[in-house]
């Protein structure tokens, strides 16, 4: 089933355009990586998701309900951003008591257990929080309401690499006894790449790619060595990425099925034939423009 | 997934009492604005003496309506802060949409005037009982000294009634500077401007209030008015964003 | 056993290796219920889907089987299969690109068998995933 | 008094201008949980209704009273002033019998001569001396004081008028006034929500004042030889048989 749906999806503020028409759907109980470049409208996206703001233009429905100003579809979905806020007289201890009271499926003991598990000062201010903190509590939040739809926005911003991976296995854990719709978004795809089913690339509020996240490991292939030998293979071919570096070398990536049976004629000729890590594909896929940050200094 | 109905006004009575909880600091304003209206009613509000040579006599004349002011001065300003960015990013997290949102405010806005009407009135009692033991005895007068108790009751419910109607207004200003920032130049513009070209009208418009003597239409006259300022209110935001 | 997270290669191919290794290492044994998606997911940490591709490349190739409602056993013989199937993958793709390698360095066709037969590995032979 | 309610206003507003600095806010709120607000917020609402009762156990004959039949009052004291000019004594020959004259000391001297002098100091104001003549030689002089109905508003403080002390010596009756008088009443005005709606008149009172006439009234043996010395005009003899 088709828990989110959108359709030519566009928000712009004011001249800025934030998203721009994003069509895509996604599955029910699937956890999906919202990855893109900062700015590329990840957050913008989640919010309109979380029903917090409206499409300019097109739809996005939600168990195929639009989500603004919707009291049905806020009741199914927590967004978890580091812009919550909670009122100054709630110690973090407060905080859990009385937010659980708006989710039906709150799990006091899971929370409770991640709480400590963190160990979390309960008499502390929300406001107090360093931003890892911060992150690593509003996380709880998200994990423990065990909403329908789960969204987390850069959830793991500030907090170090042991409690990130922490939080990943909290998340899985708690997701595969209650399955549940989680999106995650982030600018870094590897860190969370394990536990995606599906990856949803936008850039600069396009989308790029949305496949599942397997497939994406062997959506592209990397070839390096000489210019002369590589040039011919290529040409006329739609190149992800291009970079020519040293003398006479070129680096090249594309989609792998453009490739077929050239790969091992390549290999012999002496090229480099290699798969590309996701992270760097996303990288290359989000690039503004070809040659990356290179071009700027070979312009002297 | 949870498709099951939800009821718009279960949820606003549970944002209601996060609030109440939530925003409890504000009252500490509210608090100390009474007794600082206290200590200042203190001093009189009026006085008036005279002399024959060998003999002055003087009258201060005490009443507690000051502590009543402070705290329409502070629901007017709580109205206005319940707006903002600041207050309206507090319900964000929660399961809310813009009516259960507006209705707990309401909620909150109602309970402090509740409490604010009821303590302006009983801070009489208190400067009563101040000046009894602090004074000269023999020089207290006794007309009006002892309130009679439904008085005290008549008291209570009126200054929550104001309270209430200014915190409509204060709301309604709020909403208004969220809509445009324009207005923030504007409402104090218009204000201005229909106190000096349009001082009877805002005389009537304030006499419409402050002249009735029938309690029972006075109470009419504050609710429909404070609930067509909260629909006001609603319908200007209804299709407003949440804050970003 | 941690998964190489950094690898090109990809999750559900090292899970798939690495219920292979244990069933060659008997720690499954054969008509023995192997692990089920979301045991490997808890595992592993990983998405059940990507542990679900594992377990089915694996039924794929018939090492496991599937029973209904039961979940999924290893197979009579899986362990005769992937020994086989490895030699001929794992040691081709190697020898593969020893070849390659040999011919970009210059090193003649029988330098080469004598540097094979010269080689004498040190203690146990090493799984490689 | 003021002294004090200053320094407690000054404290306060430096609590109003620390909880407006964000940092120590925060610091406080640390402290400040919902729960103890709402108890604090409990526990002013509940000191406020404990005072209640206590203003209605207040014992209220100590207080000073309204007259309602001020206009009549005034009009006896000056009646009795003008009777006593033109030598109509009120058969009872005291003046507190009458209504609103209040007698507030009253002396008896020996005579220690055979006349008898007034002495009046001057910047008396307005004290009217009246000499009767009793019909017998018993060689005592009587001295009376009266005030007669003096208004603040609604507000009798006749009583409250001290009287001159006198003093016999070598046949010369002296009168030394008590000096200035300070009388400072304090009035309770109910809250403007209160006056609104009350049937009451709760307007602040009308704040005429109304200073009486004081008089000191002489009885002297009938043989007695009076000298009025300069002070002629201020000393009226009632008795209508004393020839001089």
């Amino acid at each position: 089933m088709k828990v989110i749906q959108s359709h030519n999806l566009s928000k712009s503020y004011g001249k800025t355009t934030a998203l721009n028409d994003l069509t895509f759907e996604i599955e029910e109980n699937t956890i999906t990586g919202l990855i893109g470049r900062n700015g590329a409208g990840k957050t913008t996206l989640l919010k309109i998701m979380a029903g917090h703001i409206q499409p300019t233009h097109g739809e996005l429905r939600i168990y195929s309900q639009k989500p603004f100003n919707n009291l049905e579809r806020s009741a199914g979905t927590i967004l978890i951003d580091d812009s919550m806020m909670y009122p100054d007289s709630f110690r973090l201890v407060d905080i859990l008591s009385e937010v659980a009271p708006f989710y039906a499926n709150w799990n006091n003991t899971l929370a409770n257990g991640l709480f400590d598990y963190f160990s979390f000062n309960p008499n502390q201010l929300h406001s107090n929080l360093s931003k890892g903190s911060k992150s690593t509590f509003n996380s709880i939040i998200g994990i423990a309401s065990r909403c329908p739809l789960t969204l987390f926005d850069e959830p793991t911003t500030g907090m170090d690499s042991a409690v990130r991976k922490d939080f990943y296995k909290a998340l899985l854990k708690d997701y595969l006894k209650h399955p549940r719709t989680i999106i995650l978004s982030s600018h870094l795809l590897s860190e969370l790449e394990e536990i995606l089913e599906e990856i949803l690339l936008i850039k600069q509020g396009s989308k790029r790619l949305h496949l599942p996240v397997m497939e994406l490991k062997e959506l592209a292939v990397g070839i390096r060595g000489n210019a002369q030998i590589l040039q011919p293979f290529v040409e006329g071919k739609e190149l992800i990425y291009r970079e020519e570096f040293a003398k006479d070398n070129l680096y090249i990536v594309l989609r792998k099925e453009l490739l077929q049976q050239e790969g091992e004629v390549m290999k012999q000729k002496g090229l480099e034939v290699f798969p590309i890590s996701t992270d760097d594909l996303c990288v290359y896929l989000t690039a503004s423009n070809k040659g990356g940050i290179d071009n700027v200094f070979k312009k002297d | 997934m949870s498709l099951k109905k939800i009821d718009p006004l279960s949820i606003s009575l549970r944002l209601y009492f996060y609030k109440l909880k939530g925003y409890s600091v504000l009252l500490y304003g509210l608090i100390l604005a009474q007794i600082i209206a206290l200590l200042f009613s203190l001093n009189g509000i009026s006085y008036m003496s005279s002399n024959n040579g060998e003999l002055s006599v003087s009258v201060n004349t005490y009443s507690a309506s000051l502590v009543i002011v402070f705290s329409l001065v502070w629901i007017f300003y709580t109205a206005i802060q319940l707006t903002t960015k600041r207050y309206k990013r507090i319900e964000i997290p929660l399961v809310t949409n813009n009516i259960t949102g507006h209705l707990s405010d309401i909620g909150f806005l109602m309970t402090a005037c509740f409490f604010g009407g009821l303590t302006s009135s009983l801070a009489g009692v208190l400067l009563r009982v101040i000046i009894y033991f602090t004074f000269d005895r023999s020089q207290v007068i006794v007309d009006q000294f002892f309130l009679p108790f439904i008085d005290l009751l008549l008291g209570a419910a009126v200054s929550a009634l104001y309270m209430i109607l200014i915190s409509a207004i204060g709301y309604l200003i709020g909403v208004l500077t969220k809509v445009s920032m324009a207005f923030v130049i504007v409402i104090p513009t218009v204000i201005l401007g229909l106190l000096r070209v349009y001082a009877d009208f805002v005389q009537t418009l304030v006499a419409f209030f402050t002249r009735e003597t029938s309690f029972p239409l006075f109470v009419l006259k504050v609710l429909i008015t404070s609930m067509l300022l909260f629909g006001f209110s609603f319908l200007l935001s209804n299709r407003r964003e949440a804050v970003q | 056993m941690i998964l190489n997270t950094d690898s090109i290669k990809p999750i559900y191919l090292q899970i798939a290796e690495w219920l292979e290794v244990e069933i060659l290492n008997n720690n499954i044994q054969e008509d023995e219920r192997i692990y089920s998606q979301y045991q490997l997911a808890d595992m592993f940490t990983i998405n059940p889907a990507t542990a679900a591709k594992g377990l089915n490349l694996l039924a794929d190739e018939n090492i496991v089987y599937k029973k209904r409602g039961l979940g999924m056993f290893v197979s009579p013989n899986a362990k005769q299969f992937i020994l086989t199937k490895r030699r001929k993958q794992v040691l081709e793709q190697m020898i593969k690109g020893l070849v390659v390698e040999a011919k970009r360095l210059d090193v003649s066709e029988n330098e080469l068998i004598k540097m094979i037969q010269a080689f004498k590995p040190v203690g146990k032979e090493e799984e490689h995933l | 008094m003021n002294a004090m309610i200053s320094l407690l206003l000054i404290f306060l507003i430096v609590i109003v201008i620390v909880f407006f600095i964000p940092v120590v806010r925060a610091k406080l709120f640390t402290l400040l949980s919902w729960k103890i607000t709402l108890t604090l917020a409990g526990l002013y609402l509940g000191i406020l209704m404990m005072i209640v009762p206590i203003l209605y156990i207040l014992p209220e004959n100590c207080l000073i009273k309204n007259n309602e039949t001020k206009d009549q009052v005034v009009a006896t004291s000056q009646n009795l002033i003008s009777d006593l000019y033109n030598k109509r004594v009120p058969s009872e020959r005291d003046l507190s019998k009458l209504e609103g004259i209040y007698k507030n000391s009253s002396h008896t001297f020996n005579a220690d001569s055979n006349h008898l002098s007034v002495n009046i100091q001057a910047s008396t104001g307005s004290r009217h001396v009246f000499i009767e003549r009793k019909a017998v030689d018993d060689g005592q002089i009587g001295v009376s004081s009266y005030a007669t109905a003096q208004y603040i508003g609604d507000v009798n403080f006749t009583k409250l008028i001290s009287p001159p002390t006198f003093t016999l010596q070598n046949g010369t009756l002296s009168l030394k006034p008590p000096g200035h008088q300070i009388l400072n009443f304090k009035q309770l005005n109910a809250d403007f929500t209160i006056n609104q709606f009350s049937n009451r008149n709760y307007a602040i009172h009308e704040l005429s004042t109304n200073f009486g006439e004081q008089i000191v009234y002489i009885r002297v043996p009938k043989s007695l030889v009076i000298d009025k010395g300069q002070h002629t005009d201020q000393i009226q003899m009632v008795d209508p048989v004393v020839q001089f």
